[in-house]
């Protein structure tokens, strides 16, 4: 077989060969850290391009680790989510990691630079099987991989806020990880696999005879899923851990890793527990109500805070509502919302904790009362910031109004304007915290550290600039990535 | 306060999970359902396939050979995190 | 008639949003640069619009697709006599504002920002005239609406910003409820278009739900009760050219979209059976009776003319309400009379604040005699606010009288005559006192003419001869285009 | 009533696993004292060891390693292979979460979850 057909065990092993390697390299060769972690972040990219290329011409396709076919050895399962999912950690992975080059040294010590990428390395690979693999077990694993992962990354930073807001992080993953080992235990029980595909074809005939198991799997899945994605009651963790991060960290947390156990949820529930499962109907009321309140209370808090980073950690709370809002509603355009969302939410997330990071790197200010006048020090952050704010608030040809757009006629299409409702409503929570924000930075007098700022290295100004790019874009032409998205709801919903 | 919670929280869990246990598959039964064409294979055809008797070596090392190198990672992950704390002092 | 491609709507929308930039990197450089291309950009719109003329004026209607966004859609534009109509009255009203700022503005900071956000609004006002899908017009209003944002807080001081936070949570609040009711059309009808037959075939609902969301969107936009709220200090916080295009223009987009809404999304006899005009109805007479009430005790000259805005809004509310043919061509006509009349007053004001600072009422006794010229301007238009005959006011409102005999309800024509003096109560005192009454702390000095400069008065001189002209006149383009739209609309749109 | 017990009886390895799991999460949830919070933590992952490796049980099974010809019952090999990976998870886990709580010792000079909380004057955990 030629390397392209290895390209799907490849994507995944490539960056983790290359984080054992990062160890050695930066005792060596210290500068070349961050340019492997670039070129190894750009082969994942261009790979998962590939992929999506040919899973978008010839249709789906597994791949067999060490050619043994399941329910044996592990599959990798090459379908439109997944290489969505990959395109998506790759493509806001990669320059969040290039701002970080500049951003890094200020935030970090010197010697945990290496450890650094090591750490972004083995984060990204993690993400990438999580949205490949089609094995149960094979998913705890990187789960695992995934959790410690973002943990360290917010330890790394010398500060004592960060090593307690990681302790919090880890204790609560851990529990979350637990309860997917349990469920993962009481799934094999009853069905003897753990390849999703074979699952979904046992498990309506178990469901029959063992069906408090599967209950009390799906309970134990919501819960340890959810405690990861910080879904709403579970979210007691996120605003600490994405607030005192360095601000990559912030990015890529916020931007992708709570997004990739939301993709893990969807996959279970939609290609495991077949979506028309006689059980399903509790847990996707439960589902949307607790998405609902995540929009709203999340929007809550986030208005109420003085810090930036902290304002935007919440506001990822009830946007992570959103992506299980899609989930919940299950209908065609919900769903659709919902993953797409993932994508847009990631870049403008990233991008608005990338710009607050800008902030701090030139100003050291992150309260948001003193960052008035930022607009007219700081134009280029603080204009990727604004494009970023609007897209959260879902103004046209912004990426983040295609998300509404398709999460409210989703909503209606299942026969709950209620919901479609609750969209609009945040919206307009969104607009009050967002807003202001804004209109402080273009039309106050700078003051302070705000009216002096340090000097912005270019790649930091470039990413920004990039990501906010790529909002507009994505909101002008939607229908870039709506192919795909399209394709993998449709596969889900087996329409 | 915080006490009855965790006590009302627990005894929800205990009292699921032991209705659940009840309803499991009886433990140690041959016709249970994990006992299907999986191990069957694993226990059959390890000898052929892997050359080794050890059939849980077999699919550490073969079989499920990724999740090893997951398992191996997780553990390089670990001493990862761990120094980069203790370093960053 | 027939339905013609023509690539000159784009260019109406382009050419200003292009220019925008042209503007705003000329103005890095020189002023008189940026003045002069602002102010070419405005008259080149205006002419483009002119050349528009032809075809509408021989029934056709002008249509062009950009592209695709997603399946069934799509940025489009398309120009019947009604687009045409208000196109080419906001573009006049631009182009003039723009020579008027010239000189209005040298003396303001952020002259630099004031240009660019100018023409740009213009760009998006053109696009929302011009929308040939709800979904086309949902974005140039958003556009418009957060833009002009800029305009509103313009001056920068804590009042500015107050007022304009207020303006931009409404804003907000606004583009919402639009975006929930295209998004229930768009569910319920697979499309937006506005060029084929009405979307909604019986009054379900979710087509409630959806006209709600409509009035709420576009009637916060229109100051209509009870979300008028920003209005009163958003207008007049704002540099008063841009509040002669807010009130005068932006207004009327409100309107503008209610009128597609009714007459393309649900259809006359949609609207006719399911009664949910009378929503309107008593919404515009509320409107009406507040905002003449309310301006009466207003201090600040710009406030009172703001809450003006607001009774004369509900006028245009009511055409829509009665939907008769008469009262369809008084609302209309309406649109064009106050955007003339209320783009006279403000502008006038702007030049009184400008020359004398004064912007309380109480302190305008004998500005009359120190700037005739405006205040005679200012008079002909308060006349013609009033509904005094032969102005163009009075015309629009006998029509809408008219129409409201056709209907059968006496009670709006009530309504009209009530508000008419109630106007009369808070415009002929600043006459008045403007001419005949005391000046302030100046009785022993001479009286010195000092007009603001001729770039400023040939504006308001134009404005305010318009609102003489197209009452006098027994047939004039306004009131011509009026009725044909009137008719076109009535017929189905289509 | 009688039913039960015997069911019970019968797992009684997953009722024990569980008995164990629901004693880790509660000294988690109880315990002030961070190395006793990750002790409960191991507890937890410890009862989900068992409860997964008794899933593989057969009765009269012997451990898989093969005697070719002997015609032996052999056990579920799968999860025992599993909980491999799942026990050096865990004790990844572990060991990150005690070199946290060295950084925390050193922060703050205590372990105690309350008096981390009064010293950063926060909300509790």
């Amino acid at each position: 077989m030629s390397a392209a057909a290895h390209l799907p065990a490849l994507t995944v092993v490539v960056p983790l060969f290359f984080a054992y390697l990062m160890p050695l390299l930066a005792r060596w060769r210290k500068s070349w850290c961050a340019a492997t972690t670039l070129a190894v972040l750009a082969f994942t990219f261009f790979s998962s391009l590939y992929l999506a290329n040919r899973v978008m011409s010839s249709g789906p396709f597994v791949y067999h680790m060490g050619g043994w076919a399941p329910p044996w050895g592990i599959e990798f399962y090459v379908d439109y989510l997944a290489v969505f999912t990959a395109l998506t950690i790759s493509g806001i992975g990669l320059p969040v990691i290039v701002y970080g080059i500049k951003d890094l040294p200020h935030e970090l010590k010197e010697g945990v630079l290496g450890w650094y990428y090591t750490l972004y390395l083995l984060l990204m690979a993690s993400m990438l099987g999580m949205a490949l693999t089609n094995d149960l077990f094979n998913l705890f694993v990187f789960v695992e991989i995934c959790a410690i992962a973002s943990c360290a990354i917010i330890s790394i930073k010398e500060s004592r806020e960060c090593v307690e807001a990681a302790f919090k992080y880890l204790v609560l993953s851990a529990v979350g990880s637990g309860c997917l080992l349990l469920a993962i235990a009481l799934i094999y029980m009853v069905t003897g696999h753990l390849n999703f595909t074979f699952l979904a074809a046992t498990l309506p005939g178990v469901m029959a005879v063992y069906p408090k198991n599967i209950l009390a799997a799906l309970a134990l899945l919501m819960v340890g899923l959810g405690v990861k994605a910080a879904l709403f009651p579970l979210h007691v963790w996120l605003p600490d851990a994405h607030s005192s991060a360095p601000s990559p960290s912030s990015a890529v947390l916020s931007g992708l890793v709570i997004k990739i156990y939301a993709v893990a949820m969807i996959k279970l529930l939609y290609k495991v527990f077949p979506a028309t499962f006689a059980g399903m109907a509790p847990v996707m009321a439960m589902l949307l109500w607790m998405s609902t309140l995540a929009i709203i209370i999340g929007s809550m808090f986030a208005i109420v805070q003085e810090d930036i980073k902290k304002m935007l950690a919440y506001s990822s709370i009830a946007q992570i509502g959103y992506v299980f809002l899609g989930v919940g509603l299950a209908s065609h355009n919900a769903l659709l919302g919902g993953i797409l969302h993932i994508f847009n939410h990631a870049m403008m997330k990233a991008m608005l904790f990338l710009a607050a990071g800008a902030f701090i790197y030139a100003t050291g200010v992150r309260k948001l009362s003193q960052l008035k006048g930022i607009g007219v020090t700081m134009p280029v952050p603080a204009g990727a910031f604004a494009i970023g704010a609007m897209a959260m608030v879902g103004i046209p040809v912004t990426n983040g109004f295609w998300s509404k757009w398709y999460l409210a006629l989703g909503a209606l299409d299942a026969g709950k304007p209620l919901f479609a409702a609750v969209v609009l409503v945040s919206s307009l929570l969104n607009g009050i915290y967002y807003l202001p924000i804004i209109v402080n930075a273009f039309f106050s007098k700078p003051e302070g550290a705000v009216a002096k700022p340090g000097r912005l290295p270019a790649v930091m100004t470039g990413t920004l600039v990039v990501l906010g790019a790529g909002c507009i874009i994505f909101g002008i032409f939607p229908s870039l990535v709506l192919g795909l998205v399209s394709r993998a709801t449709r596969l889900l919903l087996g329409l | 306060m915080r006490k009855l919670l965790v006590i009302v929280l627990l005894a929800v869990i205990t009292f699921a999970m032991v209705t659940t246990v009840l309803e499991m598959p009886t433990f140690g039964d041959p016709a249970n359902p994990t006992n299907n064409e999986v191990p069957e294979r694993y226990v059959q055809e390890t000898i052929r396939e892997t050359g080794v008797l050890n059939v849980i070596a077999a699919i550490i090392t073969d079989y499920r050979a990724f999740d090893t190198l997951g398992e191996a990672t997780v553990l390089f992950v670990a001493i990862a995190a761990a120094l980069s704390t203790l370093k960053a002092h | 008639m027939e339905v013609k491609t023509s690539f000159l709507p784009v260019w109406v929308v382009m050419f200003p949003m292009l220019m925008t930039f042209v503007i705003y990197y000329v103005e890095q450089h020189s002023e008189k640069m940026r003045n002069a291309l602002s102010v070419a950009t405005a008259v080149v719109t205006f002419l483009s619009v002119v050349a528009l003329y032809p075809e509408i004026v021989a029934g056709n209607i002008i249509e062009y697709r950009m592209f695709q966004l997603l399946p069934n859609l799509e940025i489009s534009f398309r120009v019947d006599i009604l687009s045409f109509s208000l196109a080419v009255l906001s573009s006049f009203v631009w182009m003039l504002v723009a020579v008027y700022s010239v000189d209005y503005m040298c003396k303001e900071h952020g002259c630099n920002r004031y240009y660019p956000v100018l023409i740009i609004t213009l760009a998006s006002c053109m696009g929302i005239f011009m929308a040939g899908d709800l979904f086309t017009l949902f974005v140039f209003f958003e556009a418009m609406s957060l833009i002009s944002y800029v305009l509103v807080v313009h001056e920068e001081t804590v009042d500015a910003l107050k007022a304009g936070y207020k303006y931009l949570i409404m804003t907000i609040i606004g583009g919402l409820a639009l975006f929930f009711g295209i998004i229930i059309t768009f569910e319920v009808a697979g499309t937006v278009s506005l060029s084929g037959p009405t979307l909604f075939g019986e009054p379900t609902a979710l087509g409630f739900f959806a006209f709600i969301s409509f009035l709420i969107g576009f009637g916060m936009k229109a100051g209509m009760f009870p979300l008028h709220v920003w209005l009163p200090d958003a207008h007049p916080v704002a540099p008063s050219p841009a509040s002669a295009l807010l009130s005068g223009i932006m207004l009327k987009t409100g309107a503008y979209g209610l009128l597609r809404v009714i007459f393309h999304v649900f259809g006359i006899e949609l609207m006719r059976e399911s009664g949910w005009t009378l929503i309107l109805a008593v919404i515009a007479v509320i409107t009406i009776l507040l905002g003449s009430a309310v301006a009466i005790t207003q201090e600040d000259l710009k406030r009172r003319l703001a809450y003006s805005s607001i009774g004369q809004m509900g006028y245009i509310l009511l055409g829509m309400a009665i939907l008769t043919e008469r009262a369809l061509i008084g609302n209309i006509f309406h649109i064009f009379s106050h955007a003339f009349m209320k783009s006279t007053l403000f502008l006038a004001a702007g030049a009184i604040i400008l020359k004398t600072g004064k912007r309380n009422i109480k302190d305008l006794g004998g500005i009359g005699r120190q700037m005739p010229f405006t205040m005679f301007a200012f008079t002909l238009a308060a006349l013609a606010m009033i509904g005094i005959p032969p102005f163009n006011g009075f015309l629009s409102k006998w029509t809408l009288a008219l129409g409201a005999m056709d209907a059968g309800v006496p009670f709006y024509v009530i309504i009209l005559l009530v508000s008419s003096l109630l106007n009369g109560l808070y415009y002929l005192p600043i006459i008045i006192a403007a001419f005949f009454g005391a000046e302030h702390g100046h009785e022993h000095e001479p009286i010195k003419v000092n007009e603001a400069p001729y770039k400023m008065l040939i504006p308001i001189a134009i404005l305010a001869v318009s609102c003489l002209l197209f009452g006098l006149l027994p047939t004039n383009l306004p009131f011509d285009l009026s009725r044909v739209a009137a008719d076109f609309l009535l017929r189905g749109g289509f | 009533m009688t039913d039960t017990l015997l069911r019970l009886h019968q797992n009684s390895y997953y009722f024990f696993s569980i008995v164990l799991f629901i004693i880790g999460f509660h000294t988690m949830l109880t315990h002030n004292n961070l190395i006793k919070k990750i002790i409960g933590m191991n507890i937890m992952d410890t009862s989900i060891f068992l409860f997964f490796v008794a899933i593989g049980y057969v009765r009269g099974g012997r451990a898989p390693i093969l005697e070719p010809g002997a015609g032996h019952a052999y056990i579920n090999p799968l999860p025992s292979a599993l909980i491999l990976t799942g026990i050096v998870v865990a004790v990844s886990v572990t060991a990150y979460a005690l070199s946290l709580v060295v950084k925390l010792y050193r922060h703050y000079g205590t372990i105690d979850a309350e008096e981390i909380m009064r010293l950063r004057g926060g909300e509790t955990l």
